[in-house]
């Protein structure tokens, strides 16, 4: 596969490595009061669509760059590709 | 109709006209006791021993396509029990039991072959934990035996010991493990559970489940409603699909596993082996072709297809071990969805809906698992327990902190 | 041996002579020649044997759809099993033998099987061979499993080499028929960078093997003319012998080039092939069509093969199959074989089941005659014919081409599983829908005529690179309509071959529908239809024909056939490069590997880093002579490791320590500069990931240590947290693990050693246990020293930059020589790291949490750290959990192995009374026994208790005492002192 | 000054393979440049200064004593002659301050040059880089035998640099090697 990186361009996915759902962005409060409850949904539930999925990606030979790409995991297409500081910047300042 | 010796001769002298079909194909009824989604072999297994084992006959497998389609028809056919933990390894072992009386079970030669699994070992550290995992085998009743390097260099001599980037260091072998015609399982269970009355329906997809006040009532499916007492859902590579239709998320991610054959060889590989120091395991089949795979791609996917660094790695792997492959070919590769669990160990259990009953996230370990499966899951549906071997294999475990990790990934699906 | 059936014209060289063998006899061919070719100009047809009956079998095709000339190219450590000799380039002293016989080839013993073959009929196997029980395994399977395969391996060690490599560019035409060349003339005019690949070593594709003209010339000379333009041009690559094997994600293609494999062995250094990944834009396949046979009784003898097949021997080879031979065929393009061989003064007839079959020319033709049987038990020598009026004709014969039509190549098209659609048009699948980049031209197409290819090629290039303008004009050549009737088998067809391989016939087929095998992938799977090393190229739309018939549904109803990559087989050598051997993955060399090396040290993979694992002396037998020494050595006076392949991070910035805070379990704010405190880390699942020291340079500086194994997934880990995580904090994160060479100097007389090189002051009170600083070694070199203990002695860990490594371990050695100063390895630095109960790999291994290494008191509850809220789970923190205690043997001249387990003094030892397993284990030089660490079930309340360690893989049965795992030193006075 | 001297990762004499030249770089010193939260602009002010300019993303900045290249969002990785800059750290410290943290690198990598009319098809065997479309100074971070190098296309059409981990260095010619002899 090809991700078109933001920075870098087109570059091959064998050069990153692969972490999933990027909702693992939203860690949840610790301090919360179903701290529990939210942690072990954060940390083990998935949606696991069969198509247009968010997930993360690591440019281990790289920028060391991580990125939020979007790609249907039907057709391998992929839509959209963010570096995920910028994702996770912009998540804080909308909560 | 039985199988038998007998009847392929007579067959034969008198023009094959006595072959029936191998199954029916019925309408589906408006209701059933048991209605098992996914005619794939887990499914196929769980409706057998529910009418054999468990005497209930209105038993329904309803297949989305063709059964047997799914992984069961494409897998690299290993069966094994070399497990470490004590909530997997009863479970295993249970398995491989099974699968050594399959044939006589169901009266279909699925070519169980227990040529024996090796998994090499290349350092210390390596070496303990294969014995940690040795001895767990033999304290749950199962066989193992540690190999040193000369032992193997017999059973393989062509296997690279004297130029190895990692050099090889001994193997834990499991002498019962081996291989099965992965196809002839789906079949197999498809004919006997059909000839004790479970109907197969082909060609029927579900699209919803019908849920009144937290109870199942039935399928919605593209032919009709179909009432049940009990759904017991075995959809490999589409759980997290189907019980979404349930609004239920999953521990699961659905991953790509390749798997690879090789152009028919004459005989090489008297059993299968594993590289511990890559990703590739390997075979040969009856018919002469290496059947290989390695890890998978490591991205979810539900495309059924993988891409080349994949192969590669496996390639290489093959390589590291055999240098001796170099001009046998790589005749087809495939793509099969993994349904990756959290710890990558399944799920067999209740869903906290009434009648809704879940059977997936085998990772790349289903086919091996099919007897049990079929067995724990049919026990699961007709007494509303588990079996005793699956008693770990709850949804809960991941919220109590019970975890049953063997390769010690944590909550990374494309590690396990 | 004189080429008895070669005839004139061609393309093959008769200047140049090559001399070859098959099955050791001598034959004589030319340049240009397949093995095939050169073999059938000697006469020779018989080339192989089917899989299951061993029926006898000469070439099908003349290309690599081949099913039936397979054989072992080459001897010895090269030999090559299933080597289409439909491909196999000829060279001087080529060596071929044939493949899956007992006995010669004409006389094949496994020939038995075909007498059978009514028992052994489609899943006969599944049915049968299951009594007595134990009689599978011991006597049915070895048996078939003797006779299974193809060809075999030599078992040698593949001696060539492979290479891998890449390429990119903006079109890739895959296959260099006529649409290919004019798509790739087309592109690359317009200063597109054009790839061209072709699996033949004679780009023109079917051009080479018709009669017909592109404007004035001859459709061969206009290929060559055009190839030549082609290779004018910069912006072009040719790549002959280049099969694209696959389409895969977003445009990268994989390609193999055959660069030795038309001569004897490769040069010196060079590959034997090369797998190309191409990146590209746009696609052009352009791959051509495969003519499909006509299922008839006997149709699978030497001599009998497709209509082109027939055509392609004599028009580019130049040579004649038989001299009598017979068409059958249901197409128009059936004819123009035979017009083609007539011309060249072949003896022609023609069957045609259509009525209305077309008279060209003065040969005969036999409307609405179908072949019925065939006769010749090595080789074709009759044909039987049924004709029009039911009499029946039998027709002396040594070639007999078939034609039931030409199916568009559309493998590639499915390689990202889309489908093609049916054309009843021309009675086959056509492309539907295609991979994202790729646009399909000529008769891969369903344009099977060359105007229409010529046509199709550019209008492909244009479309692809988006080209505006007029449309060249386009060379004039012929553009025969298709006429087809659709005609897949003849009646009353049984013994008739669908597979010609896997020895798949009508019957199968039949038996396959009546037991109720009908989709395509259970008709597929049940017959074994397809599977063969051609994977169906010829054989498919046969099996899928009838059994809609048999089915009454139309063919796409059945299904559509589905191709799979590679396009052909691939060598593993091939797709493994030069991964192999010790170039399978890269060595990673400490800054000490040559001093080591000179020390005469034994090394050690430890993942790709090879580390000394013990420095032998003259008069030491065994290992652990070295390694109780190294051990004494060290606690007794001083020793010196090369640890530099711990993982080091070079953590920075305002926020450094809050950051640290996070990743750590424990606290790491308040920590002085020139301060090193030990953290663990966990994962967001609680379990611990990975341990190590952190050692604050400065306020906003820290220097992180990870363990070897861990280095590339902390860091991971770290970046993951930061950028994801906590995005707005001030910290800047980089691996420096190589940029520092850095050594344990440990032992009582440590300080000593190294006061002799360090230029500051490291007195106990200046820098005592755990400080860490800047500092400059030998007159002022930069340097860093820490000083932590993994031994449990005195101990510093001293790092200088990676290129001073080398003189740094020299000079150490020097300053320790008066202490008898002794190099360890990392046998030694685990034995002293268990001793002193220190957690490692076999403890931190990814199922352990803080709790069970006796470090739950870490976890701070004051602050949030990565995987504190999930480590408080009831199931990570049962009353009875495990925890790490330390072994000791009752008898002291017991071992303690690693991997065994621990069950009660008395009572059942099995699974459900497992109490715990050891981690690690060693023989301790210190206290003169093994001792051992391991997980025990509330191992704390559990001090002094005896119990059983069992080890039944090993036959290890002893008794074993539990003990602290601080077996040295547990006040820890010595790493203080 | 102290007496220690260094070894370079290979001290291997360069070796021509048909046209191409593969010779060890010891002569290069670096250290890594990241810019401190909100110190971006500040940053590549100075590292103006020091480069003549800020390299752009895939981009190096070939000036003389100092070179740098960039390595990842608002890093950089600058080289400059070990006989003058051994204590590069230091003096990029001194310029920099507290608008980047500095790492030195020196050690971590080794440096070949690759040299000659077949460099590209070379390339084509070791590395996914388009190098016939590389511009000078472009910069491209790759795998080579499964080692993370940085490839730099230099002045000179023929030539680039590669950067690679210093303790695969035997590795890495190796496969430089096996890889000129293919071509050649």
């Amino acid at each position: 596969m090809i991700i078109d990186h933001p920075l870098l361009g087109p570059r091959d996915s064998s050069e990153f490595t692969y972490m999933g759902d990027a909702r693992l962005l939203e860690r949840p409060d610790p301090e919360g009061a179903d701290a529990a409850a939210a942690f072990y949904e954060y940390a083990y539930l998935r949606d696991n669509p069969a198509g247009w999925h968010r997930e993360l990606w690591f440019h281990e030979a790289g920028d060391r760059s991580w990125l939020v790409v979007t790609r249907n995991t039907m057709t391998h297409e992929i839509s959209c590709v963010e570096l995920a500081r910028d994702v996770a910047r912009a998540q804080r300042q909308s909560k | 109709m039985r199988y038998s010796g007998f009847r392929v001769i007579k067959e034969a002298l008198t023009g094959h006209k006595g072959w029936t079909p191998a199954w029916r194909d019925p309408e589906p009824a408006s209701q059933y006791d048991i209605v098992i989604v996914g005619g794939g072999g887990h499914g196929l297994a769980t409706a057998h021993y529910l009418a054999k084992e468990f005497g209930q006959a209105r038993v329904a497998v309803i297949e989305k396509g063709w059964i047997g389609g799914g992984n069961v028809g494409r897998n690299t056919t290993i069966i094994r029990s070399n497990y470490l933990l004590d909530a997997n390894e009863p479970f295993y072992e249970f398995s491989l039991k099974l699968w050594e009386g399959l044939e006589q079970d169901i009266n279909y030669n699925a070519m169980v072959s227990q040529r024996g699994i090796l998994n090499l070992i290349h350092s210390d550290g390596q070496r303990d934990a294969f014995t940690r995992r040795g001895n767990a085998m033999i304290l749950n009743g199962a066989d193992a035996d540690m190999l040193s390097t000369a032992d193997i260099k017999k059973r393989y001599p062509f296997l690279n010991t004297d130029d190895a980037r990692f050099p090889i260091k001994g193997g834990l072998a499991q002498h019962r493990g081996g291989t099965v015609r992965h196809d002839a399982v789906a079949w197999g269970y498809a004919r006997s559970a059909d000839s004790r009355g479970v109907d197969i329906i082909q060609n029927c997809e579900v699209t919803g489940f019908r849920i009144e006040s937290g109870v199942c009532k039935g399928v919605e499916t593209t032919r009709g409603f179909i009432g049940a007492g009990k759904v017991g859902c075995a959809v490999a590579g589409n759980s997290s699909r189907l019980m979404s239709l349930a609004n239920m998320r999953l521990p699961i991610e659905s991953h790509v596993l390749q798997a690879f054959v090789s152009e028919g060889l004459k005989p090489v590989l008297p059993g299968v082996i594993t590289f511990g120091a890559g990703h590739f395991y390997c075979s040969q089949s009856d018919k002469g072709g290496l059947v290989f795979g390695g890890d998978i791609d490591g991205y979810n996917s539900y495309a059924q297809r993988g891409n080349l660094p994949a192969v590669e790695d496996v390639c290489e792997g093959a390589m590291a071990i055999f240098p001796m492959l170099g001009r046998a070919r790589l005749l087809r590769m495939w793509g099969g969805i993994m349904d990756m669990s959290m710890d990558g160990s399944p799920i067999i259990d209740k869903t906290h809906i009434d009648g809704l009953y879940f059977n997936g996230g085998w990772c790349y370990g289903g086919f091996k698992a099919t007897p049990a499966s079929g067995f724990a899951f049919a026990h699961l549906l007709a007494k509303d327990a588990p079996h005793p071997t699956a008693t770990a294999y709850r949804f809960d475990r991941f919220e109590k902190g019970l975890m049953i990790d063997e390769k010690g990934m944590g909550n990374q699906p494309n590690l396990h | 041996m004189i080429q008895k059936n070669r005839i004139e014209g061609g393309q093959i060289d008769r200047s140049a002579t090559f001399k070859f063998t098959f099955d050791g006899k001598r034959y004589e061919g030319h340049a240009g020649d397949t093995l095939a070719s050169a073999l059938l100009a000697n006469g020779v047809r018989l080339m192989g044997r089917s899989f299951k009956y061993h029926r006898p079998r000469g070439p099908l095709t003349a290309g690599s759809e081949e099913p039936n000339a397979l054989v072992h190219l080459r001897v010895g450590a090269r030999q090559e099993p299933n080597t289409r000799a439909t491909t196999a380039e000829l060279f001087h002293g080529l060596v071929a033998t044939s493949q899956n016989r007992v006995g010669s080839l004409s006389f094949d013993l496994l020939a038995v099987n075909d007498r059978l073959s009514n028992f052994l009929t489609a899943g006969f196997y599944y049915k049968t061979f299951m009594w007595p029980k134990a009689f599978w395994e011991r006597v049915y399977e070895p048996i078939i499993r003797r006779a299974a395969g193809l060809g075999a391996l030599s078992l040698e060690d593949d001696p060539d080499v492979y290479d891998k490599g890449y390429l990119h560019c903006d079109l890739l035409v895959i296959g260099a028929g006529p649409a290919g060349l004019m798509a790739a003339l087309t592109a690359a005019r317009n200063g597109a960078d054009v790839i061209l690949a072709d699996e033949d070593f004679r780009m023109g594709g079917r051009l080479n093997a018709e009669t017909f003209a592109i404007d004035d010339a001859s459709g061969a000379d206009w290929a060559t003319a055009t190839v030549a333009e082609l290779a004018t041009l910069p912006n072009v690559r040719l790549m002959p012998r280049t099969t694209v094997i696959g389409a895969f994600d977003h445009g990268t293609y994989g390609a193999v080039e055959r660069v030795s494999d038309h001569i004897a062995t490769p040069l010196e250094g060079k590959p034997r092939q090369i797998l190309w990944r191409i990146y590209t834009q746009k696609t052009v396949l352009a791959a051509g069509a495969i003519e499909r046979p006509i299922a008839f009784n006997n149709n699978d003898r030497p001599g009998i093969m497709t209509a082109s097949a027939l055509r392609t021997y004599a028009n580019r080879f130049g040579v004649a199959v038989g001299h009598r031979t017979a068409i059958f065929t249901n197409n128009d393009d059936g004819h123009r074989t035979a017009a083609d061989l007539h011309a060249k003064g072949i003896k022609v007839i023609v069957i045609d089941p259509r009525p209305e079959a077309p008279r060209a020319m003065d040969y005969e033709v036999l409307a609405g005659a179908q072949v019925t049987d065939t006769m010749g038990r090595l080789g074709l020598t009759f044909a039987q014919v049924r004709l029009a009026d039911g009499t029946e004709r039998t027709i002396e014969c040594g070639a007999l081409g078939v034609s039931g039509g030409w199916n568009p190549n559309v493998h590639m098209t499915c390689h990202q599983r889309g489908r093609p659609v049916w054309n009843g048009e021309l009675a086959a699948f056509v492309p539907a829908i295609l991979p994202a980049g790729m646009t399909v031209a000529g008769a891969a197409m369903g344009d099977l005529s060359t105007a229409g290819a010529l046509t199709g090629g550019a209008r492909a290039a244009r479309a692809a690179l988006g080209l505006k303008g007029r449309e060249a004009k386009m060379p004039i050549a012929e553009d025969a309509p298709v006429n087809i009737t659709p005609f897949w088998y003849v009646e009353g067809a049984s013994r008739a071959w669908l597979d010609q391989q896997n020895d798949v016939t009508v019957k199968d087929v039949k038996l396959s529908h009546q037991e109720g095998f009908r989709s395509v992938e259970h008709l597929k799977r049940y017959t074994t239809l397809g599977m063969a090393t051609d994977q169906g190229k010829t054989s498919n739309m046969g099996g899928l024909a009838i059994m809609a018939e048999l089915a009454g549904k139309t063919i796409p109803e059945v299904g559509t056939t589905m191709f799979r990559p590679p396009y052909t087989p691939v060598a593993i050598g091939a797709l493994a490069g030069r991964h192999r051997g010790q170039d399978f993955h890269p060595k990673r060399l400490t800054p000490s590997h040559a001093w080591a090396q000179e020390q005469g040290a034994v090394f050690v993979e430890v993942g790709n880093w090879m580390r000394a694992q013990w420095f032998p002396r003259a008069g030491e037998t065994t290992w652990r002579e070295s390694v109780d020494r190294e051990v004494l050595a060290t606690r007794g006076s001083v020793g010196v490791c090369d640890v530099t392949t711990l993982g080091k991070i070079d953590v920075q910035g305002a926020d450094a320590a809050d950051f640290l805070n996070k990743i750590y379990c424990n606290g790491f704010a308040k920590l002085n500069v020139g301060k090193v405190r030990y953290g663990l880390m966990l994962r967001e699942d609680g379990i611990a990931m990975d341990d190590g020291t952190a050692a604050r340079l400065a306020e906003d500086h820290f220097v992180v240590t990870t363990t070897t194994a861990n280095a590339l997934p902390v860091y991971r880990h770290m970046e993951f947290v930061r950028q994801c995580l906590v995005p707005d904090m001030d910290v800047q994160l980089i691996s420096t693990t190589e940029a520092w060479a850095q050594y344990a100097v440990a032992g009582p007389n440590a300080r000593r050693v190294l006061e002799q090189i360090v230029d500051q002051d490291i007195g106990n009170d200046t820098f005592p246990f755990m400080a860490c600083a800047e500092i400059t070694v030998c007159g002022g070199l930069r340097a860093r020293l820490f000083r932590i203990s993994f031994s449990g002695e005195l101990a510093y860990e001293i790092a200088v930059p990676t290129a001073y490594g080398d003189a740094l371990i020299r000079r150490i050695m020097e300053a320790g020589a008066e202490f008898d100063i002794t190099p360890y390895g990392t046998e030694a630095l685990g034995v002293m790291r268990m001793e002193k109960g220190h957690a490692a790999g076999n403890e931190l291994n990814g199922t352990t949490t803080a709790a069970n290494l006796g470090m739950g008191r870490m976890v701070s509850t004051t602050k949030d750290s990565i995987g504190a809220v999930l480590s408080r789970r009831e199931g990570l923190n049962k009353p009875d959990d495990l925890r790490a205690v330390g072994l000791k043997p009752v008898n002291p001249a017991d071992k303690t192995p690693a991997g065994a387990h621990l069950m009660a003094a008395t009572g059942p030892v099995d699974a459900a009374h497992d109490q715990g397993y050891v981690t690690s284990a060693c023989y301790s030089p210190s206290l003169g026994h093994h001792i051992a660490l391991a997980f025990l079930k509330d191992g704390d309340n559990r001090m002094g208790e005896t119990m059983r360690l069992v080890s039944p893989l090993m036959g290890v049965d002893v008794a074993v005492e539990i003990c602290s795992p601080h077996f040295v030193d547990p006040e820890g006075e010595r790493l203080r002192a | 000054m102290h007496d220690l001297t260094p070894t370079p990762a290979l001290g291997a004499a360069s070796q021509t393979i048909g046209t191409v030249t593969i010779a060890e770089n010891t002569g290069v010193a670096l250290a890594s440049v990241t810019a401190r939260n909100g110190q971006a602009d500040t940053c590549a002010k100075i590292l103006k200064k020091i480069l003549g300019a800020v390299p752009n993303v895939g981009k190096s900045v070939l000036n003389t004593p100092e070179e740098g290249f960039w390595i990842g969002p608002d890093q950089w990785m600058i080289g400059a002659p070990m006989q003058t800059h051994e204590d590069i750290d230091d003096q990029l410290k001194a310029a920099l301050s507290d608008a980047a943290s500095i790492t030195e690198q020196s050690g971590a990598w080794a440096v070949f040059d690759v040299i000659g009319a077949q460099m590209p098809d070379m390339c084509e065997l070791l590395c996914n880089v388009p190098i016939r479309k590389m511009a000078a100074g472009d910069v491209q971070r790759t795998l080579i035998h499964q080692l993370g190098c940085f490839v730099i296309r230099r002045t000179a059409d023929d030539h680039i640099r590669i950067f690679g981990p210093r303790a695969s260095a035997q590795t890495l010619l190796h496969a430089l090697i096996t890889a000129a002899t293919s071509v050649v």
